[in-house]
């Protein structure tokens, strides 16, 4: 069995999706594995420390490819990689099916299992695979560093020879993993923090961090089975933004996380209430990418609105590269492990499970995936 | 041989009365010593004898005078103890 | 005998129930059940002492109970609740001159018969205590209640008066013993020289005292019950006697604790004590933990005021986790932080967020100063430099001019620190040789948790 | 009647310095003096007692002394410190059979004489329990020093048999006070009977329970000196048996619970309860504070196993303190962290950073669970899914296939929670009905707070 | 009457021995119940009416008996509990 | 008695000398406060803001210098600047005395009294117009959240599904006022934090923030009376540099605030110690300005070593400008209101107060300062 990690082909994608410690794991349960020459370099891993692990090093990363039963990698493949891979192989990364049909429809019709790291599913006896946790966990603290460094102010309050500095307020707007980090990590630099989620059950894990949780009143709400919010209705949306705009009003930084899965994030936090910032004010905008919580939020850029900046970092587990890649890397040695029968030496594919009802796309020339399917459905 | 006996009695309530009270709060201050005074007022039971004594008028007179003050301490000993724990009601439950 | 036997009998279970209600005053919850035990004691203690005194008329006996159920009752209902200590006095002056009667009247029995010296002894114990505690209560009630002068009186000559009167109380007792009898001029005298100590003992201590005094009375009467016990040979009025003699002793040392006084100034104070508390003045007054608590228990607002030290013994945690225990406790509470307190700025705020107080806890130096009159107790903990009074009040020092937390103006001040050791800038602190500042040594934290030990 | 008072006198000052002892034997710092104490009050009673029994001749006493204190002296060295408690097993035995000999001696006093009831009654009790004392001291030794099997002994008709045992010692004393003599039969069957109930009541008790048996046995070897001192009718007997009597079973109590057995349950386990054992698997077992903190206090080994619990209970300070606490009492202690305890990855790490627990003590759920099987006790705070065995053991649990800490292996657990509530995956937990599972219910800072407190 | 004092004797006693022992670790536990068994050895002191009167055979030996047994159970319970407390020396300090 | 608040002509100086509250409270002593246009700008106060609690705005600056009888401002001034102020007056400003030597004899030359915030001696008195400290307390901060945000890892542990990220290491050197707040950052966040200094006293202070000092021997160091740290001979500076390679080379964050007083900062971290560390590693290197602690160190940039990235940046408290003015305005209003007596409406110069006697430079057209009277004859 072949594992192939060929590098990412993204610049800005400083992960690896294995790391040599990672790896070791692999080949010691029976596993070969190959790397591209240079694929961890960009977080601090030389090829030299994966051959040290017995791992193999390719330069040819198309033959890398054709070679592999397994592909690990962290971003989607694009069309021409889905071309290079061999007909049955297993294919592991990140994938965006929703959105991204033509590729799914490639990966099937090139006979690949096209394993999806998003649409894991989000059962206790999964969380060990669960990269998007894994990844918002560590997005949520890059978030308040970043906010803190851009900030004029420091976060804790201090009571100096000098006069009182009053702690700064921090506002985290969707206390979800990102959110829950988010929150931890400003408090932990003393900042009084403040948050907000649609489902009324995370208010006790925001107080059981120390942090207030903030109480709008918006009727029916509610989450999936999987624990994913449900998209409010425009009036929930309006009485929400009433309820928030005094809070941001007062606060020196606004994190923003709230995501929904496969669909354009809500946009919470309007022009006019960036305008209500005091000048100095940061905002952090974690959906960014997917169409952005803050109005006027670009990628990867910090937009300075009347002395307001706001952050719109796309990739935000990779400003602490070496720590996400080895939780990425967790999670697909995980995932592999789980199925991976080492006295066999064979993958276990079993299609009845239930985790893998929920990540396998594409197999055996065919989607698979119930809930894109279903997607698919209604968009026909 | 009595005296022997009372003694012995003496000496272990002393200790008993020593080991009772230990920690008290400091609402309990006044409570605890009203109650206490009001258990002092145990003459009564030993001011009977004198007062019931018709051999002796000096004797019961003064008797008499010993289980008025005597109930006076009791009486109002308990109603007054009752009376200042009736406050902390509810106020505490430890 | 049988009926002795009876009654002996009741006053066993009296005595169990006088021990349990005794033993549940003492405890919050269960003090008014304890009350009813003690009184339900003290029925069966009454019939019983009734039945066995085989009295041959009761009419003395009825008119002596009703009018004192109708005086007790009418006191106790009618008082205002503002004037209950007053009204204990007065009870408690009742039992003594009830013991002192008792002790008297009991001469009687012996009409002819010598009076055995070890009755005699009792009697006069009975006497002496009871006399004592009758008129020292009176007066206790009279200060309580502002119908004497509250404050202490002393006069010269005081001492001189006090002991020639112990000599003639040890005199006439001698002399009485010698030659017991109902008629004796020696009992008279005796009956003349326990009223006037009892005025003697409670003259010269202030008003403020008077809860301790009436405590420490209440032990007497038990005694002086005990006494009369011993004089008629009645178990019950042994071990009740014995049992408030006792606890009461007990109590009025948690009391004087809570005072931050010692018994024995207590109760010699009345003897000239006046005189020395000049001299002592300038002197280190230690504290022990369990001190500490005991005013910390009564205390109604404290400030802690942390400074280097709370940071070097890592106490931020306790000092948070008692700062909880007297807010649930009814107490306000706040940290004054003073702006350099610490080795750096903000040392203060670190500590105090990672043990997560709360910020509207953390008050500033400029905004404790005017209201510090109101802290009841400031418990500076491990700070110097920044409580040192010497930076307001003395141009020479060389930290003269930096404003500083006065904390020597709240009530009590609790300095936490090991030693005598001067903090940063070097300089002595005139603040450990305050009146109202006791010094509790030993590092920080393992003080404090010993008080959050007390309150458990 | 002089030497009765002068050696009742001593009795008095041995009864006080007893009092003292025992006081100071509980204590770690004075528990040394206090034995001193109590030895001294003893030499003071037995020379009392020596004066005061006008004895005619010595020769018997002598004898025996010497014999006595011979044995005594070189079993107390020799012995090796590891047979100590079979050792007291047995100077406890001889107490009771001393008991039962100085009851039966007193019968012959009345030679010809009636013998009064109650003295007749208090010989029968000192009879019985001394001879329950002697032969149930005798077969605890057995078994803690493994010369008889220490396994707790059942036969079928067990339950009859004892029955039928104590129905014939109640027959036998009664038919014996009615006419008390020396010879009576009823004596010898009393005598008979009370050595075979000691047997019959500690056979069926396993070896591990001894210490509380001889510590209750140890209770009524008190109780039995008081029935003696009935008998004869000496004070100190009395006061010192009632003494050992009453604390005895307080001590006993205490280490039950520190065992977590109930007194009833050692006391009548003997009788049946073995069978019953079974059925009570599944129960819920509440436990108080106060019996965790017997429990904690005896353990060198606790292992902290916080959830998300511990994080809405904002107890993470509370739980750092008792861990420094337990440390500080000799206590090897750790917090064993599962990857998806709380509600975000690191939940846990935040919280116990923040109360500065020290990293080195923070231990992954793969390095405990090897080794959980020596942790002594496990505190599970407000953790649920994280330590639930169904996810090992139930191939139907939503849960199977998790990896959790496997808690429910450690010798006991204590589980802090509010009610019986399930946690974030809705699924039912066994581990609360487990046979060493206490479940502490209550807000897990409080909780803490609360055996933070009993051992303050 | 006797009876009644020793009674009332009896009962104080048991509620000092309640009272005395509260909380205690639980090193001290077989120290302390060493060190209560060896005052339970008190029944010495009772043996010696029986051991000493001539007038009986049966009774002196029984009381020689009862006076060997209180011996061992004196002397070796003493020195067992001293031991075991000479173990603790200087361990804690409270 | 007017008081002059000119903008800043550094452009990298985000400070202002007054922020409007500080400013009010001048106004309220009785004090004229002039500011110039657009002077607090940059951290965030408008003209507005000063006009509304009673300031008067300037356009002109050359007129507001020549009107000043007292002139406050962040930065020394130019040798221009001097020209303008007119005789008499009394500058307040940092000014590096002991490297200006031409600016101190202009000032003197124009009869300008010229105070040092730098010089304001180091007792508990002086602390309140401390600046040196309040900036460098903030500084502390700053330097940590730089480091945080430049480093591929996350500070604080985490135990996860997908496996345990260890803490990441800082190493502090120097514990002074910056280096404890350093510490105290660091360990808000989580990390395991380590610190060395010369003075072996400060040991305890650190331990008291929960850190770990690190002991190597040098044999006798000591401080100055005021607290600074004695210069170390070159056998002490090997030993330090031996002792703490193996520190170093374990971090993941190195910071190093190592200052002495007047001359050039000690080379702590020489070439080969970077090259110890691992790559990614970050040090912050606060004596930049004066030298650096970090042999490679530049000014106002991010080197990287081998992947060991070294940040040198230069005017660290104008990170947090805002907070940095409101400290920097409170030193100033309670150096002012030492002085000014608001019933007199006078300035009282005392220049027998030990505190002006430290930090007054030039006074009467001469320069009166007794330390760096004493440089200036070591120099002759
Ligand atoms: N805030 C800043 O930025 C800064 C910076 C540098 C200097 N300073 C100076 O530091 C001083 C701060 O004043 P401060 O009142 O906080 O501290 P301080 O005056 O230095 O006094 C600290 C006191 O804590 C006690 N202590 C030390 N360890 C202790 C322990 N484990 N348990 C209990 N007590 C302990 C010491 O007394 P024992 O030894 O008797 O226990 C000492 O007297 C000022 O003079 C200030 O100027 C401040
Ligand atoms: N770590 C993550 O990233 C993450 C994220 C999302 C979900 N989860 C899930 O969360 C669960 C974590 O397991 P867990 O064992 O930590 O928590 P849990 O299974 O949710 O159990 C928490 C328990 O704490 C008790 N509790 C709540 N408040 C309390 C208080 N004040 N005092 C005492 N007890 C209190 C509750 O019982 P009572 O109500 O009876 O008190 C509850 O049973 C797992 O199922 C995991 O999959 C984890
Ligand atoms: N069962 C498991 O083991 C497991 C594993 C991982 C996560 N989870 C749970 O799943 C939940 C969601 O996780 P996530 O962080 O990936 O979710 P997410 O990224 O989809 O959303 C982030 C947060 O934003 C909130 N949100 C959505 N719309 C909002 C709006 N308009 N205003 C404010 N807030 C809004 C959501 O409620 C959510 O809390 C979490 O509670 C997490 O605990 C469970
Ligand atoms: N008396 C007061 O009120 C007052 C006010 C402010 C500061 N202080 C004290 O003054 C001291 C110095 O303050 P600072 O931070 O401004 O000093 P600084 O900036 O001059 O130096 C910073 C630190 O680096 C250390 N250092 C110097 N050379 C070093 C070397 N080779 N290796 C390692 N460390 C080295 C110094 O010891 C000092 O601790 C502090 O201890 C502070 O507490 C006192």
């Amino acid at each position: 069995m072949q594992i192939a990690v060929p590098s990412e082909s993204l610049p800005s994608e400083r992960r690896v999706a294995l790391i040599p410690d990672a790896a070791k794991k692999l080949v010691r349960a029976g596993l070969d594995v190959h790397i591209e020459s240079g694929a961890g370099l960009r977080s601090g891993y030389a090829d030299a420390d994966y051959e040290a692990v017995g791992a193999l090093i390719h330069n040819d990363q198309t033959a890398l490819l054709a070679s592999a039963d397994l592909v690990l990698r962290v971003r989607k493949p694009s069309l021409e990689d889905v071309a290079k891979l061999k007909s049955g192989a297993i294919h592991v990364s990140y994938l965006d099916p929703y959105n991204e049909a033509g590729l799914v429809d490639a990966l099937a019709a090139a006979n690949i299992t096209a394993i999806s790291m998003e649409m894991i599913p989000r059962t206790t006896r999964a969380q060990k695979m669960d990269a998007l946790s894994s990844q918002a966990n560590l997005a949520g603290y890059v978030m308040v560093i970043l906010a803190a460094q851009q900030l004029d102010r420091i976060l804790p309050m201090m009571m100096t020879p000098a006069g009182t500095l009053s702690p700064a307020r921090v506002f985290v707007i969707g206390a979800g993993v990102a959110g829950l980090q988010a929150i931890a990590t400003a408090k932990r630099l003393g900042a009084r923090v403040e948050a907000f989620d649609t489902r009324a059950v995370v208010a006790e894990q925001v107080q059981s961090l120390g942090a207030k949780f903030v109480e709008i009143d918006l009727g029916e709400t509610g989450q999936t089975k999987d624990g994913y919010a449900n998209a409010l209705t425009p009036e929930q949306l309006e009485l929400q933004r009433l309820g928030m705009k005094d809070v941001i009003s007062q606060a020196d930084i606004v994190i923003t996380t709230a995501q929904l899965f496969g669909r354009p994030a809500p946009r919470i936090v309007t022009a006019d209430m960036v305008a209500a910032m005091k000048p100095g004010g940061v905002i952090v905008d974690m959906a960014v990418d997917s169409g952005g919580n803050v109005e006027g939020s670009e990628p990867d850029q910090t937009v300075d609105v009347n002395g307001v900046s706001i952050i719109g970092m796309a990739n935000l587990p990779a400003q602490v590269c070496k720590d996400a890649s080895q939780m990425y890397s967790s999670n697909l040695v995980n995932l592999v492990s789980e199925y991976w029968d080492s006295e066999a030496k064979h993958f276990n594919l079993d299609m009845e499970d239930d985790i893998l009802q929920g990540c396998v796309i594409t197999h055996g020339g065919a989607l698979v995936n119930a809930a894109i399917q279903s997607i698919r459905g209604q968009g026909a | 041989m009595e005296i022997i006996f009372l003694t012995f009695i003496l000496v272990l309530s002393v200790f008993l009365g020593f080991e009772l009270i230990s920690k008290v709060p400091a609402t309990l201050h006044t409570p605890l010593m009203s109650g206490a005074n009001a258990i002092s007022g145990i003459t009564l039971a030993g001011a009977f004898l004198a007062a019931g004594a018709t051999n002796n008028d000096m004797a019961s007179w003064l008797g008499g005078a010993a289980v008025a003050f005597a109930t006076i301490n009791v009486i109002g000993g308990y109603l007054v103890t009752d009376r200042m724990l009736g406050m902390f009601k509810s106020k505490r439950g430890k | 005998m049988d009926i002795e036997i009876y009654t002996n009998l009741a006053y066993i279970v009296a005595a169990a129930l006088f021990i349990f209600g005794l033993k549940m005053l003492g405890s919050p919850a269960t003090a008014r059940r304890g009350n009813v035990f003690s009184s339900m004691a003290m029925l069966i203690a009454v019939i019983a002492g009734l039945i066995g005194s085989q009295a041959v008329s009761y009419e003395v006996i009825i008119v002596g109970i009703l009018v004192g159920a109708l005086i007790g009752t009418l006191s106790a209902r009618l008082v205002a609740m503002t004037s209950m200590p007053e009204l204990v006095a007065l009870f408690n002056g009742s039992g003594g001159a009830s013991s002192l009667l008792v002790g008297w009247a009991t001469l009687y029995y012996f009409e002819g018969d010598v009076v055995p010296t070890f009755t005699a002894a009792t009697i006069v114990l009975a006497i002496l205590i009871g006399g004592l505690t009758f008129t020292g209560s009176l007066i206790a009630y009279g200060k309580l209640s502002e119908r004497i002068n509250s404050a202490a009186l002393v006069f010269s000559g005081q001492r001189v008066l006090n002991s020639a009167l112990l000599l003639a109380i040890v005199a006439c007792a001698y002399l009485f013993c010698i030659d017991p009898s109902a008629t004796s001029v020696y009992l008279y005298a005796l009956l003349g020289l326990a009223l006037l100590l009892g005025v003697m003992a409670v003259i010269p201590i202030g008003g403020a005292d008077m809860p301790v005094v009436i405590s420490l009375l209440n032990s007497y009467s038990g005694i002086a019950a005990c006494a009369a016990g011993f004089a008629v040979g009645n178990n019950i009025l042994i071990v009740a006697g014995a049992l408030v003699g006792a606890s009461g002793i007990i109590l009025t040392n948690i009391m004087c604790k809570a005072m931050n006084r010692s018994l024995a100034n207590v109760l010699f104070s009345g003897f000239g004590a006046a005189k020395t508390a000049k001299a002592v003045e300038g002197e280190v007054k230690p504290i022990s933990v369990e001190d500490a608590y005991y005013i910390l228990e009564a205390a109604s607002n404290v400030c802690f005021v942390p400074g280097y030290g709370m940071a070097v013994a890592q106490a931020q945690h306790v000092v948070k986790e008692l700062g909880k225990i007297l807010e649930a406790n009814g107490c306000e509470v706040s940290y004054a932080i003073h702006p350099v307190a610490g080795r750096m700025p903000g040392h203060m705020n670190v500590l105090l967020a990672e043990a997560d107080v709360p910020y509207e806890q953390l008050v500033e130096m400029d905004d404790i100063n005017p209201r510090i009159e109101n802290v009841d107790v400031a418990i500076v903990i491990g700070a110097n430099d920044v409580v040192n009074p010497s930076a307001r009040e003395d141009p020479d020092s060389p930290i003269y001019g930096m404003p500083i937390i006065n904390v020597d103006q709240a009530r009590t001040v609790f300095v936490l620190k090991r030693s005598m050791a001067s903090g940063f800038s070097g300089v002595d602190n005139p603040l450990f040789f305050g009146e109202n500042t006791r010094m509790l040594f030993g590092d920080a934290k393992e003080s404090i948790s010993g008080v959050i030990g007390e309150f458990g």
